[in-house]
């Protein structure tokens, strides 16, 4: 059978050094489509032969790697999993497509880097061994820090270092955590495993729970900075604001710590010295992220931030999902996720255009875009109402199930979270008022509507958002697999 | 009768070393660039022979000289350094009247690291030691018209100086409770020493000798002046050679011969790692030359290694040995990248007062995209990024400690390398970000394929280390079969 | 037959001295000297275990120390040369090119 | 016989080896008187001739006149260095005499050495204090704070280290071949053939490097005192002066006596047995003072006979042509040893 | 021959070494007694041909001296090592002759290596152009 997984991990690096190599940037982008497009056609093919029902890992590549150290090079994919990476595949070309005219300094790189960006969070996703795992959840960093760094905006140097060194800091106290796990396993068996299943299994077997809450801390405190969740959130606003629109594109469809939440922290909460405490920080944390990355959103004058911190709120709603412990509330919180990305990477390129067409992305200095623009109008549109939960698009799915199926473990934190709802509508409502509609601000001058390649990247995202919030199974079934699959690991957790 | 085959590689770098100091000097200056062809075929046919013989294990000349895993090891790692630095030497000696002493030098600095390597014999291990020290005072010197490059020397020599008489008072003292010099028969009249005042002094002078040319953090002052002095490729022989040297001998002292009084030196090494590591990396933040900056950030790698000594499982053996092939092939190859824009700035005419100035890697990725690309994959390595070498070495090292139940150390360890990202990042940030001065400019061969090298050995490591790993365990397995 | 610790306290003395000149002199040649002193504690005490110890190794250390303590100055004073010719100093407070 | 503690006979020998002294000091009158006889021989004039019969009592005038002049100690000299270094020279001399056997006597077949002492060690020992009289004349030199005794000074250092390399190899040629480090040995094993005509070479580069050693012309670059006034000795007069001048002499006369003892069979008087004890003390020994006054003569007449070289010819002499020659003769020596010896 | 044997041995080293250095001054003290004396400034200045002396004598002198004293130090050490050879190559101590001369002439000929490279590179050529 075709090595399928390997595949669409390597060849996002392959084309990615051939783009490197490019010189002009004609070539650079032609290679990172034809690379993109081959991910997703292999993607596609996963996908197709993808058996949503069946819980177990498929596609599984196994090999050993440093077998004196139980490394393996394990890849497969389930319904956890699978979503995300067709959200990358199908996500990912069409950024390209959208930056297709964009003129800038060193294309080659820029490509380059966006290509190995996609096989490092693939990576991540297919990954079945910790020591891999983690391997690709450093690279991830190695691209995002020098789309910001180059291409950022006045305050890059400071917003990429930043990042940098908050998620890096993270990372590394997760290694901690991975540490811990894998010698206590060895101690245990007598044998050095990394990978991810046999050290999950060994976790309830350690005998201190001082020591399972030291684990699971250090490995939640990494998955939740780089969710980001308050209070470790302030490294995204920056980032995010500071990236150019590629960048933060790149930034959303960094999906890698909503997965390692599902893929790790979840089987392993019950097994913990204090479960109780676990949930109440997931859930408390989920929860004021929602509110209070709704607050400071409705702050924002620049719409950039503005976005960047509805996406903390909206991350708010994987953590809290993931208190919720029901398959379907889990399942929200993937679907919030996919989502998420779709949702968030229409806004952010939206946000992209009307500051390259206008210079200004301050709400204050926009006003009647609509007017000037209607292409954009419709998508942005169409995009905000999604992301307040308008029902019929995938906002209102991934809202609805983490809100309902979430108040039977922890009902507090979700009547706290529906605050959040209502300020979310009035941000976005107000936003939306104040840049599209209204007197033309002439100030402005004129401005270009959306070039046809961004129509079509953008329309492609957009009508994807309205497919999945009419039909959510073809996802939401694999996710509804998955979760049963954690809610199971976790009942044979528990102590 | 000593089965010379085993000393073969010694005996090539040797008379390479003869070799080309013979044809050197009877020949114009015009030719002599082939001089470091010819070295670097000497290097390479060690380092066959070394690699064919890989599994050899003997005891020769009256048992002073041991042919093990270990010794093995640590030859592949000098040789690989000789390697890099011979060729990269092609391009840095061009032109020069004194090529045949560069590489007569660098090759005979290499014979005594390797005798270091497999030295059964604190006679002999001393002798190599200064050997290889000697040459290297020199080399740090070559540019006799460059006062930085000559103060570095003097710095180097005079702290080397102290550090071998320490060293020498050390062994005095051991010698004298044991009775005897032989490695193994040290630590078989241990008993002796351990009860014995002279025991703890022994120790305290045989740290400080080794802890100034590993470069510890308190003895570490001679390391930033003479990095930053010396010529570059000398750096990354310093560097990447020199202080693995130490760390063989250091190995070979503390943990063969003394492991008996583990107690007394364990924590002296704990505190010093710790120090060292801490110093360097806060240090190197502030620094804006950039073989300076290496300089520190060597220092605080030393420091990570030193955790070996501290944690003294086969598996930090292993983590530490393998740390110190990896941190040779990213220092190496960061020295040299640094020679290559100290080259563009004389090519430039720029100010040269420190050629290698952060401001002159501004933009270096559209200049010279080779060189950029793989000082940039050093640096990162030297951060701990995934996939390279050094995440590798730190993975082992790192969770060896805390396997050990030391998570303290580890904790601190880790941070250390989240701090030191900052000014690595830094340096890659001047690199691409920055916008650039002046033309394109050609990158020589011989650097770029002395870059390349470092480039696989970093990657190889990072991406399929199992057969180091292996290796490095059975070094490290020589070293554990007293624990 | 002279006591072995009459032979150790001359050689501990002897380091003292070397050590303190070497952390308190300036002048290059005089810190080589120094150290040179250094070198020939530890020698005393090479010979002098080496006779008590009835072994012969000692003494041969002590011949191979000599060699390298004289390899180690003749490198030692061609580099203060070359200093000199530049700088007219061999100060080491005056050579501050590169920071300490 | 009446018994002795063992460790009350070195105590005897020194004191009686002190006697060496005043034999030495006799025998450096005589040099000087002999080389002034023979400079007059050679220059067609005479030498000394008024004061007493040969002019032999104008030494002892001169030392009169030596002993009255008045000290000076000129104002800028560095005064520690400037007294000390006389002495350091005349140490080396001294310490060099207490080791140099003179002869030896058999009595009921045990050889007794006639030296102040003996080691095994002893040429090697010799060639060590002879070295410090170049310290002491560096002293000597950097003492005076003149610049025609600095370049002097600086001359004699050269020379000295050039020389010291083939005298040594050479030394360890004769050591190689006698299988010892003791002088007394290595003459015994002249026993049949000397050494000059086992070691041509090495006895030729042994010559020329000793004369070096010594200073004697055509190796008094030091000196010079056609340019440099009298170079190490240019602010030294009078009983200061002496000294240092005399421990030339005694230097001179040690090493014709090396010369000897080396390279010509010392007091080997081959076949020559006897059971009379004085016969047996004076008649080796006097064999042994003639050939080194041989020598001593010989080098006094090279003085008038080869001009003084320019310093770096001395330089190169030694560097080019006697280290070379001496690794070679210390080849042929090992290879005649091994095959002597097997 | 025993240690004490050593010690005894240089009895006479150490009478010969206090003799010679009280003789000079004990010659330096009859000097004293029987020479006159009369003060005089000039006779206490430097010689230097009759001209007044100008500057230190303490100079710096061409750099070959210091060359040579290198090379010295070098080639001097390495006649070290052949005093201890010298004694027991032929075997009379156990060692193996063949090995012993083997070693030694290796040994010769790297210092000859040494000695080829100073004359080649012109380190023994007193006038340097």
């Amino acid at each position: 059978m075709l090595p399928v997984l390997s595949l669409i991990v390597l060849i996002p690096l392959l084309f990615s050094a051939f783009a490197f190599l490019t010189k002009k940037r004609e070539q650079a982008r032609v290679v990172a489509l034809m690379g993109t497009l081959i991910t997703l056609i292999l993607t596609l093919y996963m996908y197709f032969s993808f058996d949503s029902s069946s819980a177990a890992m498929q596609f599984e590549e196994l090999a050993s790697w440093i077998p004196s150290l139980g490394i393996n090079y394990h890849l497969g994919v389930d319904g956890v999993s699978m979503p995300l990476i067709l959200l990358n595949a199908i996500v990912i070309p069409l950024l390209i497509l959208f930056t297709w005219d964009d003129v800038r300094s060193t294309p080659n790189r820029f490509y380059g880097l966006i290509l190995a960006m996609q096989g490092a969070v693939i990576g991540v996703f297919v990954s079945l061994d910790f020591f891999l795992f983690y391997v690709f959840w450093e690279l991830t960093l190695i691209p995002l820090f020098f789309m910001v760094n180059i291409w950022g905006g006045p305050n890059k140097r400071h917003a990429s270092i930043k990042f940098f060194i908050y998620t890096h800091v993270a990372s590394l106290v997760m290694l901690l955590g991975i540490f811990g796990l894998y010698f206590a396993a060895w101690d245990q068996t007598g044998v050095a495993n990394m990978g991810i299943a046999h050290l999950m299994s060994q976790f309830p077997m350690i005998g201190s729970g001082i020591a399972r809450d030291a684990i699971f801390l250090a490995l939640l405190f990494g998955f939740l900075v780089k969710l980001p969740i308050v209070p470790f959130h302030s490294w995204l606003p920056d980032a995010y604001a500071e990236a150019p629109t590629a960048g933060s594109v790149l930034f959303i469809l960094l999906k890698i710590a909503g997965y390692g939440i599902f893929r790790v922290i979840l089987p392993m909460l019950p097994a913990t010295g204090t479960p109780d405490m676990m949930i109440t920080i997931l859930g408390l944390l989920g929860s004021v992220s929602i509110v209070y990355g709704a607050f400071l959103a409705l702050s924002q004058k620049d719409l950039k931030r503005m976005v960047a911190y509805s996406s903390v709120s909206h991350m708010g709603f994987v953590a809290l999902g993931a208190a919720g412990l029901v398959a379907l509330s889990i399942s929200g919180a993937m679907f919030q996720q996919f989502s998420h990305g779709l949702i968030m990477s229409i806004m952010f390129m939206s946000v992209g255009v009307i500051q390259a067409s206008t210079g200004t992305r301050i709400i204050n200095d926009l006003g009647g875009l609509a007017t000037k623009m209607p292409k954009l109008a419709v998508i942005m549109m169409l995009a905000f109402m999604a992301s307040l939960g308008l029902p019929g698009l995938t906002g209102f799915i991934a809202e609805f199930m983490v809100f309902t199926f979430s108040y039977v473990n922890v009902p507090t934190f979700v009547i706290l979270a529906l605050f959040g709802v209502v300020i979310t509508a009035g941000y976005h409502l107000w936003a939306m008022q104040r840049t599209m509609f209204g007197v033309y601000n002439g100030k402005i001058g004129e401005v270009l509507d959306l070039s046809n390649v961004q129509t079509f990247s953008m329309a492609v995202i957009a009508l994807l958002v309205l497919y999945f919030g009419l039909n959510p199974s073809p996802v939401l079934d694999m996710m509804i697999t998955g979760s049963n699959e954690i809610v199971s690991l976790m009942a044979a957790m528990g102590v | 009768m000593v089965d010379l085959m085993l000393l073969a590689p010694e005996i090539i770098v040797a008379l390479t070393g003869l070799i080309v100091l013979t044809i050197g000097i009877f020949m114009g200056s015009s030719s002599k660039n082939v001089l470091g062809y010819i070295a670097t075929a000497g290097c390479l046919a060690a380092l066959a022979m070394v690699i064919g013989n890989f599994n050899a294990s003997a005891l020769m000349f009256s048992d002073t000289l041991s042919v093990d895993p270990l010794s093995q090891f640590f030859k592949l790692v000098f040789l690989v350094v000789a390697l890099i630095v011979s060729i990269a030497s092609i391009k840095y000696t061009e032109d020069n009247t004194d090529t045949e002493i560069f590489y007569a030098l660098v090759l005979f600095a290499t014979f005594g690291m390797m005798f270091v390597a497999s030295a059964n014999d604190l006679m002999v291990l001393f002798v190599a030691f200064e050997l290889a020290s000697i040459a290297t005072y020199a080399l740090a010197g070559f540019e006799k018209k460059n006062p930085r490059s000559v103060e570095a020397s003097m710095k180097y020599l005079l702290m080397g100086a102290l550090s071998a008489a320490l060293l020498l008072m050390g062994i005095s003292f051991v010698y004298g409770a044991t009775g005897t010099t032989s490695i193994p028969g040290i630590a078989q009249n241990m008993d002796v020493l351990a009860s014995n005042a002279i025991g703890l002094l022994a120790i305290v002078l045989l740290i400080a000798g080794f802890g100034f040319k590993i470069a510890l953090v308190p003895f570490h002052m001679w390391a930033p002046d003479t990095y930053q002095g010396s010529p570059s490729v000398v750096s990354a022989l310093l560097a990447a050679g020199s202080k693995k040297m130490a760390f063989v001998a250091a190995f070979k002292v503390f943990i063969v011969a003394l492991l008996a009084i583990q107690a007394d030196w364990r924590m002296a090494f704990a505190i010093l790692a710790v120090i060292t590591m801490t110093y360097g990396n806060l240090v190197a933040l502030s620094q804006r030359s950039v073989k300076r900056m290496l300089a520190y950030s060597s220092i605080a790698q030393a420091g990570y290694i030193s955790m070996a000594f501290v944690v003294l499982t086969p598996m930090a053996l292993t983590g530490g040995i393998l740390y110190t092939l990896s941190h040779g092939f990213m220092k190496a190859g960061a020295f040299i990248a640094t020679a290559v824009v100290v080259y563009m700035v004389i090519k430039e005419k720029r100010d040269t007062e420190i050629p290698d100035h952060l401001d002159n890697f501004k933009g270096l990725g559209k200049k010279m995209p080779i060189t950029a690309l793989c000082l940039t994959v050093f640096v990162l390595a030297l951060a701990g990024i995934p996939p390279t070498a050094g995440y590798m070495s730190k993975f082992i090292l790192f969770s060896s400690t805390i396997q050990s139940g030391m998570v303290w150390l580890a904790i601190i360890a880790i941070l250390n390398s989240a701090l030191s990202l900052y000014y690595y990042a830094r340096l890659v940030r001047y690199m691409y970000a920055m916008p650039h001065e002046g033309e394109k400019v050609s990158e020589p061969v011989p650097y770029v394929a002395a870059l390349l090298i470092s480039l696989v050995g970093v990657m190889a490591i990072g991406l399929w280390p199992e057969p180091f790993v292996e290796i490095a365990m059975q070094a490290a397995s020589v070293l554990v079969g007293g624990i | 037959m002279i006591p072995l610790n009459w032979y150790l306290a001359l050689s501990a003395i002897i380091f003292s001295i070397g050590l303190y000149g070497f952390i308190s002199q300036k002048n290059g040649i005089r810190i080589l000297m120094c150290v040179e002193l250094m070198l020939n504690a530890a020698n005393i005490n090479l010979v002098a275990f080496s006779s008590y110890n009835d072994d012969m190794s000692g003494q041969v250390f002590a011949l191979f120390s000599i060699a390298l303590a004289a390899a180690e100055a003749a490198i030692g004073f061609a580099i203060m040369m070359s200093i000199y010719r530049m700088r007219d100093a061999i100060n080491l407070d005056e050579l501050n090119l590169l920071r300490w | 016989m009446f018994d002795i503690p063992a460790n009350i006979f070195p105590w005897v020998k020194a004191i009686v080896g002190l006697a060496l002294i005043g034999a030495l000091f006799g025998a450096g009158m005589a040099a000087i008187w002999i080389e002034r006889k023979l400079a007059g021989d050679i220059q067609e004039r005479y030498g000394p001739n008024r004061v007493g019969p040969m002019g032999l009592l104008q030494l002892v005038a001169d030392a009169i006149k030596l002993f009255t002049k008045e000290d000076i100690i000129p104002a800028r000299v560095d005064k520690i260095l400037y007294i000390g270094a006389p002495i350091v020279i005349m140490m080396s001399v001294f310490l060099m005499l207490v080791a140099i056997p003179f002869g030896a006597v058999y009595i009921n077949g045990v050889e007794y050495v006639l030296a102040a002492t003996q080691m095994d060690i002893s040429i090697l020992y010799i060639e060590a204090v002879s070295a410090i009289a170049v310290i002491g004349i560096f002293v000597l030199g950097y003492g005076q704070n003149n610049k025609y005794a600095m370049m002097g000074t600086f001359r004699n250092f050269a020379r000295m280290i050039g020389y010291e390399i083939p005298l040594g190899i050479t030394i360890v040629s004769v050591a190689v071949m006698a299988g010892s480090l003791d002088v007394v040995e290595i003459v015994h094993a002249q026993s049949p053939i000397w050494y000059a005509f086992l070691q041509p070479i090495g006895f030729i580069v042994f010559f020329i490097a000793m004369m070096a050693d010594m200073g004697r012309l055509p190796f008094d670059q030091n000196e010079a005192e056609e340019e440099l006034q009298a170079g190490v000795f240019t602010e030294y007069s009078g009983m200061r002066f002496g000294l240092g001048f005399f421990a030339e002499y005694f230097h001179l006369i040690l090493g014709s006596f090396l010369i000897s003892l080396l390279f010509l069979g010392g007091w080997n008087l081959p076949g020559f047995v006897t059971d009379n004890i004085v016969l047996g003390i004076i008649l080796p020994t006097l064999f042994l003072i003639a050939k080194a006054t041989i020598v001593m003569m010989f080098i006094i007449m090279m003085r008038w006979a080869v001009p003084r070289f320019r310093i770096d010819q001395v330089v190169d002499l030694s560097w080019k042509k006697l280290l070379p020659l001496s690794l070679l003769n210390l080849g042929w020596a090992i290879a005649l040893g091994l095959y002597l010896g097997a | 021959m025993s240690d004490s044997n050593i010690v005894y041995s240089y009895i006479p080293v150490a009478v010969f070494l206090v003799v010679s250095l009280l003789m000079p001054p004990m010659t330096m003290l009859i000097v004293k007694l029987l020479s006159p004396r009369s003060k005089g400034a000039e006779k206490y200045s430097t010689y230097e041909s009759g001209s007044v002396p100008t500057g230190p004598a303490r100079i710096q002198f061409s750099v070959e001296y210091y060359l040579y004293a290198i090379a010295f130090v070098l080639f001097d050490i390495e006649v070290l090592f052949l005093y201890p050879w010298a004694m027991i190559y032929r075997g009379n101590t156990g060692v193996d002759t063949t090995v012993a001369v083997v070693e030694m002439l290796v040994f010769i000929f790297v210092l000859l290596f040494g000695y080829a490279f100073l004359w080649k590179k012109g380190a023994l050529k007193w006038m340097k152009n």
